[in-house]
C-alpha cells in the first residue's frame, strides 16, 4: 500500500480536483435539521467536517433508494425494454466513516458472488470511495466491536487520516491512486507509521468471536420477545443501514409504458414476508427483528462468511424507540 | 461473457388460454423471441417471475414439463394486483417472463422408485410440472401415487387430466374434496387431503414422495409420511414464499439463512425440519 | 382474459343526430379487451336486445358497454338480456351518451370525441367487474302496525284480511285515536263514531290482528323483512285477562276530578278510567299519576271492590320482543295548542276554545251530549266567530304551513252549529279557503250559501272580553281591509295540526328521517309518498303531515298494499350493490379496525360491530360488518374508511379509478 | 426506589397489572421503552425529560394485548392519545391502568378513563413555542413558497414510515400505502409521491392528530412532517371547535355534522 501525506490546508484543493474532473462527488452535508447527509456537492465549502456520523450511509451511490431496472413502451409489433445501465454516471463519495467503506465489501460479495447483479456491478466499477478516519465517536458506534476500527482501511479506495496539520493518506486501491493522481502535486511521499492517537477510542461492547458460536443457538431464545417489544416495525433502521440490501420490485406507469424499478424495502416491515394468501410466515415484529439481527450476526456469516454489521450505529441512533442493536445482540446470545 | 441482466424479461406470447377452476387460468407462453427459444431450458420444479408490464410481476412454478418442449405453462389463479392483471390478459398479448429459478426435483435420483404425490387446490400446477416429467419417461420409475384434494370439486384444476391419469392404469389417483364442497354428481372422495393420506396411506418401501399445497398441507403432510415410513430425505416439497427478484437478492423470500428463491423452492424433509418454521 | 362487447345506440335520432355512432362504434372496436362493436338503431327494442344476446354467444363477450341512455332508464333491460345470453347481469354497464353527450352538445367532433370517452371508462370499468348473485333475504311475514288511530286501524285491516299477521301498538288505553273525538265528519256530516267503532271492534276481533295498548315501541333493529322490535307494554294496574269491563271500578273511584283528556279537558274521568263508552278494549287502566294509591299509598278501592279480582297494584312495565317484516308508522298528530296567539285570550277566556273541543261539545258522547253550549256559563251562545288559520300560514307566529283541513272542519263547525241553532249567527273569519277535494268546495258553498254563515275574509287581531261578550276584533279585506268588529258569544280557533310532541324520538327509535316540523319524510315526495327511506317502514295518516281522513284512510291503504306485497314472497331479492368489509385469513380477520366512523355516517344504519373471537371465545378483534339487507349501496362509508377496508360492490375503488386513469391516460 | 417504582411494584403485587410499559435508561441519555412483567424489574423504569415516546401506540400490538392487564406509564401525550383511542373504539377490549406523573412529581394512578379525561381536560397542553414559531412561518408563506417548502422537504423522505410506526393514531393493520387494488400512492420514493404520502396521513390524520410530534421528532431524515397534522388540527379546531385527545365520547369532527357547523372552509 502506497502512503501518501497532503497538508490539511490542502485538502480543498484536492476537492476541487476531484469536481473538476467532472465526476459525480458525493459528500457529507450538514442539513437545517442538524443532521449530515451525503449529497452531491459542487465545492468543499459544502462538506461538513465536524461530524460523527452520517445520518444515512452512501449505499444509495451503488444500491439506490429507487432504481430503474428498464423502460418500457408497447409499440404495434411489442414491446420496447431499454435498462439503464449505460446511464451510470463514474461517482466519487468523499468523507465516508471506514466503517461505511468495509460495508462495500460486504455488499460487493453479496451482490457479486452469486447470481451476480449488474446494476450493482455497473455502479460499483465506476465508484470511488475516499474515507475519512474517525477522530470522534459516540455511545452508539461500535465498530471496534465488529473487527473493524475508527481507521479501517477495508473497502476504502482511499482513507484520510487527520494528524495535526497533516493528512496520512492511505491509497489502497488503483481507484484510489487515480483520484490523488489527479492533483499529484498536492501530495508528497510518506511514510508508514501508526494512526492510533488520532483516532477515536471505542470501547469493545462484545467479543466477536463469542457471539458468532454463540449466535447459532440464540434462534429460541426467550429475550427476541423483550428485545423486540420496543420495534414499531418501522424501516429507519434498515434504510439507513450501509449493508441492508432488502429490496422491492414495483411498475410504475401505464400497460402501455412505464418502468420498472426496485425500491428499498424493509424486513421489519408487516407486509414484507405476506404471501398473495394472505398467510405471512413472519406473523410478528419479534420474528421480523430476529430475522433483521440474526442476517447480521449469523445468517451473512453462514452464506458469505461476513459479519454483515459494520458497527456504525446508525440504526441505535436513528431508531425511533432507542433500541439498541448490541445490547440486543448481547441479550439474546446470554 | 457479460452477466445476463437478471431483471430484464423474456418477452412471452400468450398462445393458448384454459379456464381450470373459477379464477385459475392455464397460460400457454411461446417466446416472442426465437433467441431465446433456443437458449432457453429448465428443470422440473423450477419457478419464474410472470410479469405484465406495467403492474408488476408473479411468481410461480412452471406447469408444463421439460420433457414438452417449445413451450412453457403457468396455472394462476388471481388474487392480487398482478395476477388480475395477468388474467386479463388476452391471447397474443405479451407478458415478461424471468426464471428458470431455483433448484429442481433430482428426478434422475428416482428413476426405479415408487413416486407418491401430494398436493391441493392451486398446488398441483407445480407438481403437474413433475407428473408429466415422469409419466413421459413412464417406464423409469415404479408406482405412481397421487392424491389431490380441492376445497370444491369445482375447484379442482386441470379436470380433464385428472380424468386421463385416473385412467391411466399406471397412476394411482385419490381425487378429493373438502367436506360440502361435493356435488350431488361428484364420485370421488370427500375429505381433507391430510385425512385422506391417513386413510389410504402409501407404501414407503423403495419410495419418495413429494408434497406441495398451501403451507398447512406441507405442514399436516409431512409428518403424516414421516410416520408412514418415509424417510425424511425422501420426503420432497416445493415452498413458495413470497418473492420479488428470484435470485437471492431481494429478501422477500427467506427462512432463516435460506433464499427459497435460490436455495430452493425445493426441499427436502430433513431440510425442512432444520429451518425455522417461517414458511 | 376480457373480450367486450361494445353496442352503440342510436336512440332513434337522439343520439345519432349528434354523435358519429358508426365512428364510436369502430373507435371502441379497438380498444384493448373490445372484442366486438355494433351500433344499432334502437339498443332497448327485442331485435336491438336479441342482437345483443346473439353478439355475445357468437363472440364470447364476457362483458358488454352498452352506450345509449342513462342507465336509470334501461339498465334492466340490459342487464336482462346478458343474464338471458348466459352471463353475470353484473358484467353489463351503460355508457350514457344521451343524457351526458347527445343532448347537452351540438354536433361537433368533440362531441362524438366525448362519447368515445365515456365508451372507453366503461370499457375499463367492466374488465374489473365481478360476477354479483342478488341478495336474497327472508321475510317475516308480519307487520307491525304503530298507532290505532283511523290510519293504524285501516292500515291493520287491510294486511290482516289478506292474510297477514299484524301487531298493533297504541299508547293509549284505547284504539280510535283522534277520529274517535269527532262528532261528524265533513264532507257527509256522517257521525265519526259511528263509522269507525265496526272498525275498532274490526280489528280487536279480528284473528290475524295482536292489539297491544296502552304501549309504546322503545327500540327497532333490523332491517326490512326483518326488523326485531322492543314493545313497552306499560303497566295497567289492571288484568285485562280477568277483567269484565263490568266498570264498577271506575264508578267507585274516590279521585274523581282529573281532567278528561278525551273531552279536551272538559270534564271529569276517575284515576281508574276506560277513556269512552266505546273504547276498544273496553276496559280500565289505572292512571297512576293520579290514582291515591300510587302517589299517597292508601286508598285500594277498586282492588277491594273489582269481582273479577283483576286490581294488581304491583305489576310493573313489561318488554316484549317482537319479529316483523315491515313497519307502518300511524303515529298521528297533535294540534297546536292555541295560548301561544295571547291576543286571543284563549286560556284566559273560558269561551275562547280550539276546534277539538268544539268537536267534542259538537259530540253526542261529549260533555254536553252534543248540545253546544259554552264551556263559561253553559248557555247556548247566539253567535259564534270562527277563525281559521289560527297559526297556520303565520311564520312570524306559528308554524309556516297550512294545516290543511282546518277550511273544512271550520265550515263543518258552523255549518253544525247553525244546525243546532237556526237562529244563531256563525262568522269565519279566513285567509284563503282551501276546499279541493271531492265535494268539498260543494260543502263550504253549502256553509256559505244553504246555511248562511258569514265568511270574512281578513284577519282577528285581537279578542277581549267585554260585558259578558268576546269582542272579535279584525278586518275584512274584501271592504278594502275596514276594520270588522264583532261581539260573540263564543270563538273557535281553527288551532294547526302539528307533529306529535315525541315525534323526533319516534323517528330516531325508527331510523326514519323527518322535516323540521317533525313530520316524518317520506322516500320520495311523488313517486313513493307512503314509504320511508329505511326500506320496509311505511307512514300512513298525519304524522306524515297534516290530512283529512279519507287521504289518510287512503294512505293507510297504500302502505298496506306496500307491505302486502313485501309479503307476497318468502324472500325478496335485492340487488348486491352493497358495500363489503374486507375478510382475511386469521388472526387478520379483516383490515378493518373497528374505528366505526363508517357506523356513525351510514345513513341507513346497515353497519354493525361484528366481534372477531377464537375457537376458545376470546375475543381477538371489533372490526364491522354491513348488513346487506339495509345497505342502499349509497357509498358514504367507502368514503369514511381510511384504510379501504370497505368497498362497494359493482362501484369499488379499483373499478372507480379505472374509469379515472380510462380518461386520463386517453 | 423512587416513588414510580414503588407504586409500579405495588400494582404488581396487588394484582392490578400484569405487565408494564414504561422507560428505561438508553445510551446516549436516551430513554428507552421497557415491558417489565414482574415486580422484581421495576428498578429499571426512569421517568425523565428524556421519555418523550408516546408508548400508547403498543397497546395496538397483539402481543401486548395478550397480557390483559396493562399499566401503561404516560406523559400528557400519551394521555392524550389514550383519551383519542377511546373515543375511537381502539382500546375498549383493554383492561389498562395509566399511571403519570405530575408537574409536582407526584405519581398518579388512573383506573379508568374517566379520570385520564378529567387529567388531560385540566392539564391540556399547549403547542410548544418552536412548533408555533414554526406554523407561523409556515402560514405567513405564500402558497406558492409553502408548496416549495414542503416539495424540498419530501424529496428526501425515503418511507421507512417510521412516522407511520410511532404514531398512536395510525393503529390501521393495512395502511392505504400498502392497499395495490388500486394502487392509492406510489410504491418508490420521489418527491411526487412522497408528498401524496404524506398528504394523505395528513388528511387521515386530519382532527385527530394528538400533538405528540412524535413522527416529526423521529424522522430519520429531519422532516418537520408533524406540523402538518398540527395544522390540521388547528384548522378543525377552529372551524368546528373540536380539540383532540380532549374528551373519550366526542364524535369525529369530519363525520358528524352540526347545524352550526360553519362552511366558509370550503374555498
Amino acid at each position: 500500500m502506497e502512503i501518501k501525506n497532503i497538508k490539511l490546508s490542502q485538502l480543498p484543493a484536492f476537492f476541487d480536483q476531484l469536481i473538476k474532473s467532472g465526476k459525480v462527488v458525493i459528500a457529507p452535508v450538514m442539513k437545517k435539521s442538524g443532521k449530515v447527509f451525503f449529497e452531491r456537492v459542487q465545492s468543499y465549502s459544502q462538506v461538513a467536517t465536524d461530524y460523527i456520523q452520517t445520518g444515512f450511509s452512501a449505499k444509495s451511490v451503488v444500491f439506490p433508494k429507487v432504481e430503474v431496472l428498464f423502460s418500457f413502451n408497447k409499440t404495434d409489433d411489442g414491446i420496447d425494454i431499454k435498462d439503464s445501465i449505460t446511464d451510470i454516471p463514474e461517482t466519487i463519495v468523499w468523507g465516508l466513516r471506514p466503517c461505511d467503506g468495509s460495508a462495500f465489501n460486504y455488499m460487493t460479495e453479496f451482490f457479486l458472488k452469486e447470481n451476480p447483479d449488474v446494476y450493482y456491478a455497473a455502479r460499483k466499477a465506476k465508484t470511488t470511495l475516499i474515507a475519512i478516519s474517525c477522530a470522534k465517536a459516540d455511545d452508539a458506534c461500535f465498530c471496534t466491536s465488529v473487527g473493524l476500527t475508527p481507521g479501517s482501511t477495508e473497502g476504502s479506495d482511499l482513507l484520510l487520516t487527520t494528524m495535526g496539520e497533516d493528512v496520512y493518506v492511505e491509497v489502497i486501491t488503483e481507484k484510489g491512486k487515480a483520484a490523488i493522481d489527479l492533483s499529484a502535486s498536492l501530495f508528497s511521499v510518506n511514510e508508514e507509521r501508526s494512526k492510533e492517537k488520532y483516532l477515536a477510542k471505542i470501547d469493545t461492547k462484545f467479543s466477536l468471536t463469542e457471539i458468532k458460536e454463540r449466535i447459532k443457538t440464540a434462534y429460541d431464545s426467550a429475550e427476541w420477545k423483550n428485545e423486540s417489544m420496543g420495534c414499531f416495525g418501522c424501516g429507519a433502521c434498515a434504510f439507513s443501514c450501509p449493508t441492508c440490501t432488502c429490496f422491492d420490485i414495483q411498475d410504475e406507469g401505464t400497460q402501455n409504458k412505464g418502468q420498472r424499478l426496485r425500491c428499498w424495502d424493509a424486513c421489519g416491515f408487516g407486509q414484507f414476508t405476506k404471501h398473495a394468501s394472505g398467510h405471512n410466515p413472519k406473523t410478528n415484529q419479534t420474528q421480523r427483528r430476529r430475522q433483521r439481527l440474526m442476517h447480521k450476526f449469523q445468517y451473512s456469516v453462514e452464506n458469505l462468511g461476513i459479519v454483515s454489521c459494520v458497527g456504525c450505529g446508525r440504526c441505535i441512533r436513528v431508531c425511533p424507540a432507542h433500541l439498541n442493536i448490541f445490547e440486543n445482540i448481547l441479550s439474546v446470545t446470554q | 461473457m457479460e452477466p445476463k441482466n437478471q431483471y430484464i424479461p423474456y418477452k412471452m406470447r400468450i398462445a393458448s388460454i384454459t379456464e381450470e377452476a373459477p379464477l385459475v387460468q392455464t397460460y400457454r407462453l411461446e417466446f416472442v423471441d426465437e433467441k431465446d427459444a433456443e437458449q432457453f431450458t429448465f428443470r422440473a420444479g423450477q419457478f419464474a417471475e410472470y410479469g405484465v408490464f406495467g403492474e408488476g410481476e408473479s411468481t410461480f412454478c412452471i406447469a408444463s414439463s421439460p420433457t414438452r418442449e417449445g413451450y412453457l405453462e403457468c396455472t394462476f389463479r388471481s388474487t392480487g394486483r398482478v395476477t388480475k392483471a395477468l388474467a386479463n390478459c388476452e391471447l397474443n398479448d405479451i407478458i415478461g417472463l424471468r426464471g428458470p429459478f431455483g433448484n429442481t426435483f433430482p428426478i434422475e435420483e428416482w428413476y426405479g422408485k415408487n413416486i407418491v404425490f401430494v398436493t391441493g387446490g392451486i398446488a398441483l400446477p407445480p407438481l403437474r410440472c413433475v407428473i408429466w416429467n415422469l409419466l413421459d419417461q413412464r417406464e423409469k420409475f415404479g408406482d405412481i401415487t397421487i392424491y389431490y384434494g380441492a376445497r370444491s370439486v369445482n375447484d379442482l384444476v386441470y379436470k380433464e387430466e385428472l380424468e386421463e391419469w385416473s385412467s391411466r392404469s399406471d397412476v394411482k389417483l385419490y381425487v378429493t374434496v373438502d367436506p360440502g364442497g361435493e356435488t350431488p354428481e361428484w364420485k370421488g372422495l370427500v375429505g381433507f387431503v391430510p385425512t385422506v393420506l391417513e386413510q389410504n396411506p402409501p407404501k414407503s418401501d423403495n419410495a419418495v414422495a413429494i408434497v406441495a399445497g398451501p403451507p398447512i398441507l406441507i405442514k399436516m403432510g409431512m409428518p403424516i409420511l414421516s410416520k408412514n415410513g418415509f424417510d425424511n430425505a425422501n420426503i420432497y416439497t416445493t415452498l413458495e414464499n413470497r418473492m420479488k427478484c428470484g435470485v437471492g437478492k431481494c429478501g422477500h423470500c427467506t427462512v432463516g439463512k435460506t433464499y427459497v428463491c435460490k436455495d430452493g423452492p425445493v426441499f427436502t424433509y430433513e431440510e425442512v425440519l432444520k429451518m425455522p418454521a417461517e414458511y | 382474459m376480457a373480450r367486450i362487447g361494445v353496442f352503440i345506440c342510436h336512440c332513434g335520432e337522439n343520439i345519432s343526430a349528434t354523435v358519429d355512432v358508426a365512428k364510436v362504434a369502430e373507435k371502441a372496436g379497438k380498444l384493448s379487451g373490445v372484442a366486438y362493436s355494433v351500433d344499432y338503431k334502437y339498443m332497448c327494442s327485442d331485435p336491438g336486445q336479441t342482437l345483443i344476446i346473439d353478439a355475445i354467444k357468437e363472440h364470447k363477450l364476457t362483458g358488454i358497454v352498452v352506450a345509449s341512455c342513462s342507465p336509470r332508464m334501461h339498465e334492466g333491460t340490459f342487464r336482462k338480456a346478458a343474464e338471458k345470453a348466459g352471463i353475470n347481469p353484473y358484467f353489463c354497464e351503460m355508457a350514457n351518451i344521451r343524457e351526458q353527450v347527445s343532448w347537452v352538445h351540438p354536433k361537433s367532433d368533440a362531441t362524438t370525441q366525448k362519447a368515445l370517452d365515456i365508451v372507453r371508462t366503461m370499457v375499463e370499468k367492466v374488465k374489473k367487474n365481478t360476477a354479483l348473485t342478488p341478495i336474497k333475504v327472508p321475510i317475516t311475514k308480519t307487520a307491525l302496525v304503530i298507532g290505532g288511530g283511523i290510519a293504524g286501524i285501516q292500515a291493520a285491516l287491510d294486511i290482516a284480511n289478506a292474510g297477514h299477521s299484524v301487531i298493533m301498538v297504541e299508547k293509549k288505553p284505547s284504539i280510535g285515536g283522534h277520529m274517535s273525538q269527532l262528532s261528524e265528519t265533513f264532507p257527509t256530516l256522517d257521525c265519526s263514531q259511528c263509522i269507525l267503532t265496526p272498525r275498532m271492534v274490526e280489528v280487536a276481533q279480528h284473528p290475524n290482528i295482536t292489539l297491544y295498548t296502552y304501549a309504546e315501541v322503545e327500540k327497532v333493529t333490523g332491517f326490512v323483512g326483518n326488523f326485531e322490535v322492543t314493545i313497552r307494554m306499560k303497566a295497567k294496574s289492571v288484568d285485562h285477562s280477568k277483567c269484565t269491563g263490568c266498570g264498577t271500578c271506575w264508578q267507585k273511584c274516590p279521585s274523581k276530578k282529573i281532567p278528561d283528556e278525551f273531552n279536551e279537558g272538559m270534564g271529569f274521568r276517575t284515576a281508574i278510567y276506560s277513556p269512552f263508552p266505546q273504547a276498544v278494549p273496553n276496559k280500565p287502566v289505572i292512571d297512576r299519576d293520579h290514582c291515591n294509591y300510587f302517589q299517597k299509598g292508601k286508598c285500594g278501592v277498586c282492588q277491594k271492590i273489582c269481582p273479577a279480582g283483576a286490581i294488581d297494584y304491583e305489576v310493573q312495565d313489561e318488554f316484549l320482543d317482537v319479529k316483523v317484516g315491515a313497519i307502518i308508522t300511524a303515529t298521528g298528530f297533535d294540534l297546536k295548542h292555541a295560548d301561544f296567539f295571547p291576543e286571543y285570550g284563549y286560556g284566559q277566556f273560558k269561551d275562547v276554545i280550539d276546534g277539538m273541543m268544539f268537536e267534542r261539545l259538537a259530540s253526542a258522547s261529549g260533555p254536553t251530549a252534543g248540545e253546544i253550549r259554552r264551556p263559561s256559563d253553559g248557555k247556548i251562545p247566539e253567535k259564534i266567530v270562527f277563525v281559521a288559520c289560527a297559526g297556520s300560514r303565520d311564520k312570524a307566529k306559528g308554524i309556516e304551513y297550512c294545516s290543511k283541513i282546518c277550511c273544512m272542519y271550520t265550515a263543518k263547525h258552523a255549518m253544525l252549529y247553525k244546525h243546532k241553532k237556526h237562529d244563531g249567527d256563525a262568522y269565519v273569519f279566513y285567509m284563503d279557503i282551501r276546499a279541493a277535494g271531492k265535494d268539498y268546495d260543494e260543502f263550504v258553498r253549502r256553509a256559505i250559501e244553504e246555511d248562511d254563515v258569514h265568511y270574512i275574509r281578513g284577519r282577528v287581531s285581537r279578542i277581549y272580553e267585554k260585558n259578558g261578550k268576546l269582542i272579535v276584533k279584525g278586518v275584512d279585506t274584501l271592504m278594502n281591509g275596514d276594520p270588522v268588529e264583532i261581539e260573540a258569544d263564543m270563538v273557535v280557533l281553527a288551532t294547526a295540526v302539528i307533529a306529535n310532541q315525541d315525534a323526533e324520538t319516534v323517528a330516531q327509535r325508527m331510523h326514519i328521517s323527518y322535516n323540521k316540523h317533525h313530520f316524518f319524510a317520506e322516500a320520495h315526495p311523488k313517486l313513493r309518498p307512503v314509504e320511508t327511506n329505511t326500506a320496509g317502514i311505511m307512514l300512513a295518516g298525519a304524522c306524515q303531515g297534516a290530512k283529512d281522513i279519507p287521504e289518510t284512510v287512503s294512505q293507510a291503504s297504500a302502505s298496506a298494499s306496500k307491505a302486502i306485497g313485501l309479503f307476497s314472497s318468502n324472500e325478496m331479492t335485492r340487488e348486491p350493490i352493497v358495500a363489503v368489509v374486507n375478510r382475511q385469513a386469521p388472526p387478520n380477520f379483516t383490515s378493518c379496525t373497528g374505528c366505526m366512523l363508517c357506523m356513525e355516517v351510514c345513513p341507513y344504519h346497515a353497519i354493525e360491530r361484528e366481534e372477531m373471537k377464537d375457537r376458545t371465545g376470546n375475543l381477538i378483534k371489533v372490526a364491522v360488518k354491513v348488513n346487506a339487507g339495509l345497505c342502499q349501496g349509497c357509498g358514504t362509508c367507502v368514503a369514511m374508511c381510511r384504510n379501504k377496508s370497505i368497498d362497494l360492490q359493482g362501484f369499488s375503488n379499483d373499478q372507480m379509478l379505472s374509469e379515472v386513469m380510462a380518461l386520463l391516460n386517453s | 426506589m423512587t416513588p414510580l417504582q414503588n407504586k409500579v411494584a405495588e400494582l404488581f403485587e396487588n394484582g392490578t397489572i400484569s405487565l408494564m410499559i414504561g422507560y428505561k435508561n438508553a445510551i446516549n441519555k436516551l430513554a428507552v421503552p421497557c415491558f417489565i412483567d414482574h415486580a422484581t424489574q421495576v428498578e429499571q423504569l426512569i421517568y425523565t425529560p428524556e421519555c418523550k415516546g408516546n408508548l400508547s401506540v403498543y397497546l395496538h400490538k397483539a402481543e401486548i394485548k395478550q397480557a390483559k392487564k396493562i399499566g401503561i406509564l404516560a406523559n400528557i401525550a400519551t394521555l392524550r392519545s389514550l383519551v383519542q383511542l377511546t373515543s375511537e373504539n381502539q382500546l375498549s377490549d383493554i383492561e389498562k391502568t395509566v399511571i403519570t406523573i405530575n408537574a409536582q412529581n407526584e405519581v398518579l394512578v388512573f383506573d379508568n378513563m374517566e379520570k385520564v379525561e378529567e387529567y388531560v381536560q385540566a392539564n391540556f397542553p399547549e403547542y410548544t413555542e418552536e412548533d408555533k414559531k414554526l406554523l407561523e412561518q409556515l402560514n405567513s408563506m405564500t402558497r406558492a413558497e409553502r408548496w416549495q417548502y414542503w416539495s424540498e422537504q419530501f424529496a428526501a423522505c425515503v418511507k421507512c414510515y417510521a412516522c407511520r410506526a410511532v404514531c398512536p393514531m395510525c393503529y390501521c393493520s393495512s395502511c392505504t400505502v400498502e392497499c395495490n387494488q388500486p394502487q392509492w400512492i406510489k410504491v418508490s420514493s420521489e418527491t411526487t409521491g412522497n408528498l401524496e404520502w404524506h398528504t394523505m396521513r395528513a388528511m387521515h390524520l386530519a382532527g385527530r392528530c394528538i400533538n405528540c410530534g412524535e413522527c416529526g421528532r423521529i424522522c430519520p431524515v429531519g422532516i418537520p412532517v408533524h406540523l402538518l397534522t398540527a395544522q390540521m388540527n388547528l384548522d378543525i379546531e377552529k372551524e368546528f371547535g373540536s380539540k383532540t385527545g380532549f374528551s373519550c365520547n366526542s364524535g369525529y369532527a369530519l363525520n358528524t355534522f352540526k347545524p352550526e357547523d360553519k362552511e366558509q372552509f370550503i374555498k
